[in-house]
């Protein structure tokens, strides 16, 4: 009987993922007896005309990474959909926009403006990409940018979603293994991750969750054992979704939200913000304003990873 | 006049995060070739008003490959930016897991890339020609010896900084947190198993690269030449280092040129934008923009192993240094303009992380507790630059009194490359293709050699994609029609 | 959501009369609403409200199967409750009705038509949306606690207390002057009935001041209320007397022998009481208070004869303000009035001419146990030839309070009886109306008439003391416009009376505030419903009674005093209220135990598990407010009926913009 | 659907006690306002989840009103002090996504000022209109077509 087969593939993203799959070492040789591996553009030599001649629904499981931000992820996330039984959006970027999502605070323009005019080793040619270019021996063409990073779930249906930028290697085994023991959940769930907050595997101690004021760890240095938040510095372990360990928590600092929301929270950075100002340890109106100012850049300390798949997607441009 | 064509295949390019663009003339010879880089994301804009100290927890997914490198860079530039300079045990830790991360990104590079080239062999058939193929010819245990490798090297960076892949460890003035004695020992004891590996890796190229004749040809033939200044990282000694360093400039003959430290390199580095790619092209200010030609006269550098083998005097631990000499005897001395070496020189490298790693880790001081000292000044401005796995990579910042950042600047170690990658492969292109004769996938194979020996990682490049990247090979006739696209996988 | 989809809304449009279909097209409203999602059936009514109206709902919910019902109409504050029972009559969960506001804020409020009709109708949607996702509750009764707090003792509050002490009731009755007896126990004589205003108040008084189950804490004032229906928490500040209750005996020594003085204010200041004194001889409690004002001990630390002549060493110069924490289940306002400073009418020149008198002033001039000891002279001692009553003072003037203080009229033709009873002076009555509608005062008028009491009608223009002519000289000049024969007329008298008007208490906004009822423009308070609920108020559980509620006369106070008494007692007698099923909760499976939640309940319902790692909210203790829900971070608590689901449903449906 | 000359459309969230009944008393005392504000009743304006703001954003509310008890009065003690501690934060959070904060207004109001219900609503409706229709999520980008999904 043939070996099921499996695919992987990102879009825009910066290849952690697939990192995250080499990661699982010795392993992978296992892996690559047990399946298929049909396409996986890192480490194989696999055409998309070979994936193209496929027909549809013949690969088992496909793991795409990445956010959308051009139109060559798009059509090939279509595509892969078509091919694939199951589809799994693979870390944060695909599952809720990641890092590649914070460029939906700014647009095109200003993205070039800074890379090809601001930037102070960029030479006064003033030269900025073009998606057609004559040359004297024909044109070339370049692919535009989106202004707009989407999450995969946003521009075709996804049956998983594996959090984690990037996912740990655990946790990317442990699904695979689910795959081809035919052991998943019910479509829709989160895979490699908790219906519980990072709280749950925080080993710090938690005695009463108060702020009196925020501290930025740029200057401060936090006790190691004692929760991030009760000290002051920020911390988005309550409003994320459990299932890294809290890495970076036993690394010292507070979490970014990488695995994104817990069940039934709607908007990450809302939720996380109006949580945070909750607890502060203030009853003055003007002086909690005070305080809450203290806090620097709020839109990527609440929503870092979660812009696109939040409920503005991005910032409104006048 | 008539040209033949080749059907082609529309959506070939998006499998192509980087396509090669070859015109030929009527005749069927080489009359231009492009290389473009189709993607950007934008790090410079997106870094802006972001609080600086949490920039090394963000670039580092520029590139999911060599987050260490980035992690270090940005580390060192928001030090640059506080006015602070971390006590010795913080700064140890630091090199001890950037030497680790040099382990694993050059065994990744060897064994799933280049090795498929030497040992799996160029003209292979392409289903073969990949880290599977070169386990198969190696034998299983090798293919397990080097994940295990992989794995150790990055397991001494998650000992140390909690995380590998993506680490959240480096803060102003130091770091997030350090290591008891027990984990000291662990580490020493992954790092010499990391240099006996290194050993074994660099055995394994002389049996199957140097002593194989055609192979040795290929890496000494002229197809793979190339001319151009070489920038790269030295300590005190003008001994090769990663983390840190008088950067140091040498030329076409091998010549010291110019030394800078980090926060000068405006001075001496400018980027050239082309309106046919998302990457630009740096260049030496001082030699100036003459074009995608090499030379003296042109400002185009490397950075690369080869590179850094070209600037150092020598090698700062012993196995290395040994190695390093036959490597340059071998060679005909330096500077060393065989392409190809960039592989052998990759290894000598991992073999100095593994032994720079074990010297670090037997240092006592790293368990000390003083890992960090906080920042009193102003925030202001500040470049960090370290060696990354594919060529000198600097980041610099400049921010508000409260820290945030007002502007944010990135050259990259593939990008370093971009030119000298666009001369070597129009080169190889005019050497292998021939009037009259049909490129074929071994042919096209050797073109994307040229491209892939730089090892190169657009991920970093644009600050936009993965470290893999599958190539497509467009030939195109004199009416800039496309005849016939193969592609190609990456690294 | 299974709700959701299962749902059949049914929805009903309120005409209220004309009250809504006046400015919304609640026919367009109902044709836009059958469109909506989930909407099994529309229909528009003239009073939902009325039986018929909720036998509609009663009927359909049967007939048509319905699950879910909006009632398009009034404020939910008004007939939430209606339509709940409505529902459950006919077997559905009254928690599954959801109203639309489109009368208080929306017909009420909009001057188009067309926008008014829009904007009702995206209240339907949002009200339609939230409906569907709405889930059955099961109310919870709650125990009341069986004391009550009364403010104010007045004779409103005195009967109050009175009502409710006698039916076994614990009471504390707050009051912020030294004494109890309010405005009631300055006055003399009564209208109409002429009986002594002391000799059937003070009996009441000393049963107060008497009662096992009244708690009496005069000298003090209501700081804060926190809390609920059946469990209020008061904090009352009692402030510094420098006199303590328990040893005093008010023998009285200490206000003969107190050598300072100040004007007294139960006298109007037409007489003068000491710095240590008791408001007058029949006060409750009968012990003094000390004026720091006026006391040189406080001035100059000298003197203390108080202190040293007391037999029960009772003065105490080293008292502070106490503040005392009572639980209540109940709270009635008796606040009263204040009545209009006659100043504030130049025209009339009181506090310039010295025989220009307000009401009060001239209830204490007649008094018996007043500074002329009853005797009406003027301040030369002579008996005036002629008074002048000049009513409105301060009343149905657009300047000052557009409202008719409804007694003015009666105390002054009680004032022109005294007058012609005590003197032979000519009284004149100045008035725009005569307004005589209670029991047996138009009879009093009557013979007010036969009396000879002179009436002119027409606003008195301004009082002086410049002569234009001998009759005039030394006398005081009234100029009216006698509106009957429709010239100017100049009238001399000897003395002027003003009939002041009553206005809310000064600081009634901020009692309102603190006891979380409305308040009109006019400052007094609102009551829950102008006909049927006169002496509920918006916040269950806080009843107001009296003055404080409108103008009145002592028999309508009282009346309400007892009608407020009637309502405490209806849930005392229960001895628990239905109180909100909609309590918040916390699903274990999704707490991860970050103990965010715990200390933000302003109730310390929620604790720790420190077991199961998990908080956990205590039902009893919850009051619904929601603001864990709002701040739990993983989403895992859910405050019951405003769920999040309900509340973006309801956000999406109210956004539904019927031009789009 | 946001058409520049639609009217701007404002959802309220009023707490039970104060506001919302001082917003019935506007009603009661017949007391005219712009008709842009949408009432949504919660028991107390800490119930107001930042996330019901930005929500009411996204689904195309051109500006949101909070109103509740004044300091001090709450009915739940200090159920509005947690308001008053997000409502700033959240202002910020909002202009940057491109949301301008006075879109965005918490009032104090209490049951007895039904008047000042009314000029809140009026001051905020026509601050609202100055500013324009809210362009947020899809229509924020100047690629919408690519957020739709």
């Amino acid at each position: 009987m043939s070996r099921p087969r499996i695919a992987s593939y990102w879009a825009s993203a910066c290849g952690g993922c697939d990192v995250a799959l080499l990661d699982v070492h010795e392993r992978l040789l296992e892996l690559a007896e047990r399946v298929e591996i049909v396409f996986w553009p890192i480490a194989l030599d696999a055409k998309y005309a070979d994936v193209e001649a496929l027909p549809d629904g013949a690969i088992d499981l496909t793991l795409l990474n990445g956010a959308i931000q051009t139109s060559h992820h798009e059509a090939m996330a279509h595509l892969l959909r078509r091919k694939s039984k199951t589809l799994v959006a693979c870390g944060s970027c695909a599952h809720i926009g990641g890092i590649p999502g914070l460029a939906n605070l700014f647009n095109r323009e200003q993205i070039f403006q800074a890379v090809y005019r601001d930037a102070p080793s960029v030479d006064s040619d003033d030269v900025v990409p073009l998606t057609r270019t004559e040359t004297p021996v024909g044109a070339l063409e370049l692919p535009e940018l989106h202004s707009t990073v989407r999450t995969l779930s946003q521009v075709v249906e996804v049956d998983y979603s594996l959090p984690g930028c990037p996912p740990p290697a655990e946790r990317v085994w442990e699904a695979l293994q689910a795959a081809l023991d035919g052991a998943l959940p019910p479509r829709g769930a989160v895979l490699g991750a908790t219906d519980q907050t990072q709280c749950e595997d925080c080993p710090r101690e938690k005695r009463e969750l108060r702020v009196s004021s925020f501290r930025r760890i740029a200057t401060e240095q936090p006790e190691p054992e004692r929760c991030l938040l009760e000290q002051g510095f920020l911390c988005l372990g309550p409003a994320t979704r459990g299932g890294c360990g809290a890495l970076c928590q036993r690394s010292g600092v507070g979490c970014r939200g990488c695995f994104g929301p817990p069940p039934g929270v709607l908007d990450q950075g809302a939720k996380a913000l109006g949580a945070v100002a909750s607890v502060l340890e203030c009853d003055d109106e003007a002086r909690a304003a005070e305080l809450v100012g203290e806090i620097p850049d709020p839109v990527r300390s609440f929503a870092r990873f979660s812009i696109p798949s939040s409920l503005l997607r991005r910032r409104s441009l006048p | 006049m008539s040209s033949r064509r080749i059907s082609i295949d529309p959506i070939t390019r998006l499998e192509g995060h980087g396509n090669i663009e070859i015109f030929l003339d009527e005749s069927g010879a080489v009359q231009e070739c492009y290389f473009q880089v189709p993607e950007l994301r934008g790090f410079e804009k997106f870094l802006e008003g972001m609080p600086v100290e949490e920039v090394p927890r963000v670039v580092t997914r520029i590139c999911g490959v060599c987050p260490g490198a980035h992690h270090m860079a940005a580390g060192k530039a928001v030090d640059a930016v506080y006015s602070v300079t971390p006590p010795p045990a913080a700064r140890k830790l630091r090199e001890l897991f950037y030497c680790a991360h040099f382990v694993h990104s050059h065994i990744a590079h060897f064994y799933a890339l280049a090795a498929a080239d030497f040992v799996v062999g160029p003209d292979a058939e392409p289903a073969r020609r990949n880290v599977l193929g070169v386990v198969q010819e190696v034998g299983k245990e090798v293919g397990l010896d080097v994940l295990r490798h992989r794995g150790l090297a990055q397991k001494i960076q998650a000992t140390l900084a909690g995380r590998a892949t993506h680490p959240v460890w480096t803060l102003p003035g130091g770091v997030s947190k350090g290591i008891t004695e027990a984990e000291r020992a662990e580490v020493q004891g992954m790092a010499e198993s990391c240099v006996a590996f290194a050993g074994r890796s660099l055995e394994l190229f002389d049996r199957a690269v140097l002593g194989n004749k055609v192979y040795l040809d290929l890496i000494l033939s002229e197809t793979y030449e190339l001319s151009t200044y070489h920038v790269g990282t030295v300590d005190r000694q003008n001994r090769l280092n990663f983390y840190d360093g008088e950067h140091r400039v040498v030329g076409p003959e091998g010549q010291e040129v110019l030394r800078y430290q980090d926060a000068e390199y405006l001075e001496h580095i400018a980027e050239h934008t082309e309106p046919y790619s998302y990457l630009k092209f740096p260049y030496l200010r001082r030699v100036g923009w003459r074009g995608l030609t090499d030379g003296p006269d042109s400002g185009l550098y490397q950075a690369s192993p080869l590179s850094r083998l070209n600037v150092a005097d020598g090698m700062a631990t012993p196995l290395a240094q040994a190695a390093y000499e036959r490597y340059v005897d071998t060679l005909g001395g330096k500077p060393v303009r065989k392409l190809l070496a960039t592989h052998w020189a990759r290894l000598i490298e991992m073999l100095y992380a593994a032994e720079r790693a074990l010297e670090l880790s037997r240092d006592p001081e790293i368990t000390s507790p003083e890992i960090r000292v906080l920042p009193t000044a102003t925030p202001r401005e500040g470049v960090g630059v370290v060696e990354a796995p594919r060529g000198i990579l600097t980041h610099h910042y400049r921010t508000d009194e409260q820290g945030l950042v007002t502007m944010a600047n990135l050259i990259v170690g593939t990008t370093n490359n971009h030119g000298p990658i666009c001369i070597a492969i129009r080169n190889a292109a005019r050497r292998l293709i021939q009037p009259g004769r049909e490129p074929d996938q071994g042919l096209l194979n050797m073109v994307e050699m040229a491209f892939r020996l730089f090892d190169p990682c657009f991920s970093c490049a644009t600050h936009s994609l993965p470290g893999s990247m599958p190539l497509t090979v467009t030939l195109r006739g004199p009416d800039g029609a496309r005849l016939s696209t193969l592609s190609r996988r990456g690294r | 959501m299974s709700e959701s989809s299962a749902a059949r809304v049914g929805v009903y449009i309120c005409h209220c009369g004309t009250n809504i279909a006046g400015k919304v097209d609640v026919e367009q409203v109902a044709e836009r609403a059958r469109t909506m999602e989930g909407v099994a059936l529309v229909k528009d009514y003239k009073f939902m409200c009325s039986d018929p109206g909720q036998d509609l709902i009663g009927e359909d919910i049967a007939r048509e199967k319905l699950d879910r019902v909006v009632v398009a109409s009034c404020s939910p504050l008004m007939h939430e409750p209606t339509f709940r029972a409505a529902c459950e009559r006919a077997g559905l969960n009254g928690y599954l009705m959801q109203m639309a506001n489109i009368r208080e804020h929306c017909s009420w409020v909009t001057v188009d038509k067309e926008a008014a009709t829009d904007k009702a109708t995206a209240l339907v949607a949002g009200a339609v949306a939230r409906s569907r996702h709405l889930r059955p509750l099961q109310r919870r009764r709650v125990d009341v606690n069986p004391a009550t707090l009364v403010v104010g003792g007045g004779v409103t509050g005195i009967q109050t207390a009175l009502d409710i002490a006698d039916s076994g009731r614990r009471v504390y009755l707050v009051e912020r002057d030294p004494t109890i007896g309010g405005h009631m126990a300055r006055f003399d004589k009564t209208f109409p009935t002429l009986d002594c205003a002391a000799c059937i108040l003070t009996p009441k008084m000393v049963r107060v001041g008497q009662h096992e189950n009244i708690t009496l804490w005069t000298w003090s004032e209501v700081e804060r209320v926190s809390g609920y229906v059946g469990s209020f928490r008061v904090t009352v500040r009692r402030r510094a007397r420098y006199v303590d209750e328990a040893t005093c005996n008010g023998c009285g020594v200490c206000q003969e022998k107190c050598p300072y003085k100040a004007p007294s204010e139960f006298e109007s200041g037409l007489a003068k009481r000491k710095a240590i004194y008791v408001p007058f001889p029949q006060a409750v409690p009968k012990v003094p208070v000390i004026d720091p004002a006026a006391c040189v001990y406080f001035k100059t630390g000298k003197c203390k004869a108080c202190q040293k002549l007391c037999p029960t060493g009772a003065v105490d110069f080293e008292q502070q303000d106490r503040l005392v924490e009572i639980d209540v289940g109940n709270i009635v306002l008796c606040t009263g009035f204040s009545s209009f400073d006659a100043a504030r009418l130049g025209a009339y020149r009181y506090g310039e001419l010295a025989e220009v008198y307000t009401a009060l002033e001239f209830e204490r001039l007649c008094n018996a146990s007043g500074p002329t000891g009853g005797e009406i002279r003027l301040k030369s001692g002579e008996e005036p030839r002629a008074v002048g009553i000049v009513h409105c003072v301060g009343s149905r003037d657009r300047r000052f309070n557009e409202h008719c203080s409804r007694v003015c009229c009666m105390y002054a033709l009680k004032f022109a009886h005294l007058l012609k009873e005590k003197t032979r002076a000519e009284v004149y009555n100045f008035y725009i109306d005569m307004r005589c509608f209670g029991k047996g005062y138009e009879q009093f008028y009557g013979r007010l008439l036969d009396e000879d009491v002179r009436f002119v009608r027409g606003r008195a223009a301004s009082v002086t003391d410049h002569a234009m002519n001998e009759g005039e000289r030394g006398r005081l000049v009234i100029r009216v416009e006698d509106t009957l024969v429709g010239q100017t007329r100049r009238i001399p008298v000897d003395m002027v009376i003003l009939a002041t008007g009553l206005e809310a208490q000064r600081d009634a906004d901020e009692v309102a505030r603190r006891f979380n009822i409305n308040v009109g423009k006019d400052g007094f308070f609102i009551e829950k419903h102008p006909k049927l609920a006169p002496v509920a108020t918006a916040t269950d559980g806080v009843f107001i009674a009296g003055a404080c509620q409108g103008p009145k006369d002592i028999p309508d106070s009282v009346a309400q005093a007892s009608a407020a008494a009637a309502q405490v007692l209806t849930t005392l007698a229960r001895g628990s209220i239905e109180v909100e099923a909609a309590t918040s909760v916390v699903d274990a499976e999704r707490c991860s135990g970050c103990r965010l939640c715990n200390t933000l309940c302003p109730y310390s319902a929620i604790t720790f598990d420190a077991e199961r790692g998990v908080s956990a909210v205590n039902d009893a203790l919850c009051k619904g407010c929601g603001t864990c829900a709002a701040a739990c971070p993983s989403g895992a608590i859910e405050a019951r009926h405003f769920n999040d689901e309900q509340m973006f449903a309801e956000i999406e449906g109210v956004l539904h913009d019927v031009h789009a | 659907m946001s058409t520049p000359e639609r009217e701007p459309r404002i959802v309220g969230f009023l707490c039970n006690w104060c506001s919302y009944t001082g917003a019935d008393l506007a009603g009661t005392a017949r007391i005219k306002y712009p008709p842009n504000v949408r009432v949504i009743r919660v028991m107390c304006s800490g119930r107001v989840d930042p996330t019901f703001v930005v929500k009411a954003f996204a689904a195309g509310a051109d500006g949101v009103l909070v109103a509740g008890c004044h300091p001090g009065d709450c009915h739940y003690i200090d159920g509005n002090h947690k308001t008053f501690r997000r409502v700033p934060l959240l202002s910020r959070f909002l202009e940057g996504h491109g949301i301008d904060p006075r879109r965005f207004r918490l009032a104090w109001v209490s049951a007895s000022e039904g008047d000042r219900f009314a000029a809140v609503v009026k001051e905020l409706t026509e601050t609202v209109r100055a500013l324009g229709p809210c362009r947020v999520g899809a229509e924020g980008g100047e690629a919408a077509a690519e957020v739709t999904p």
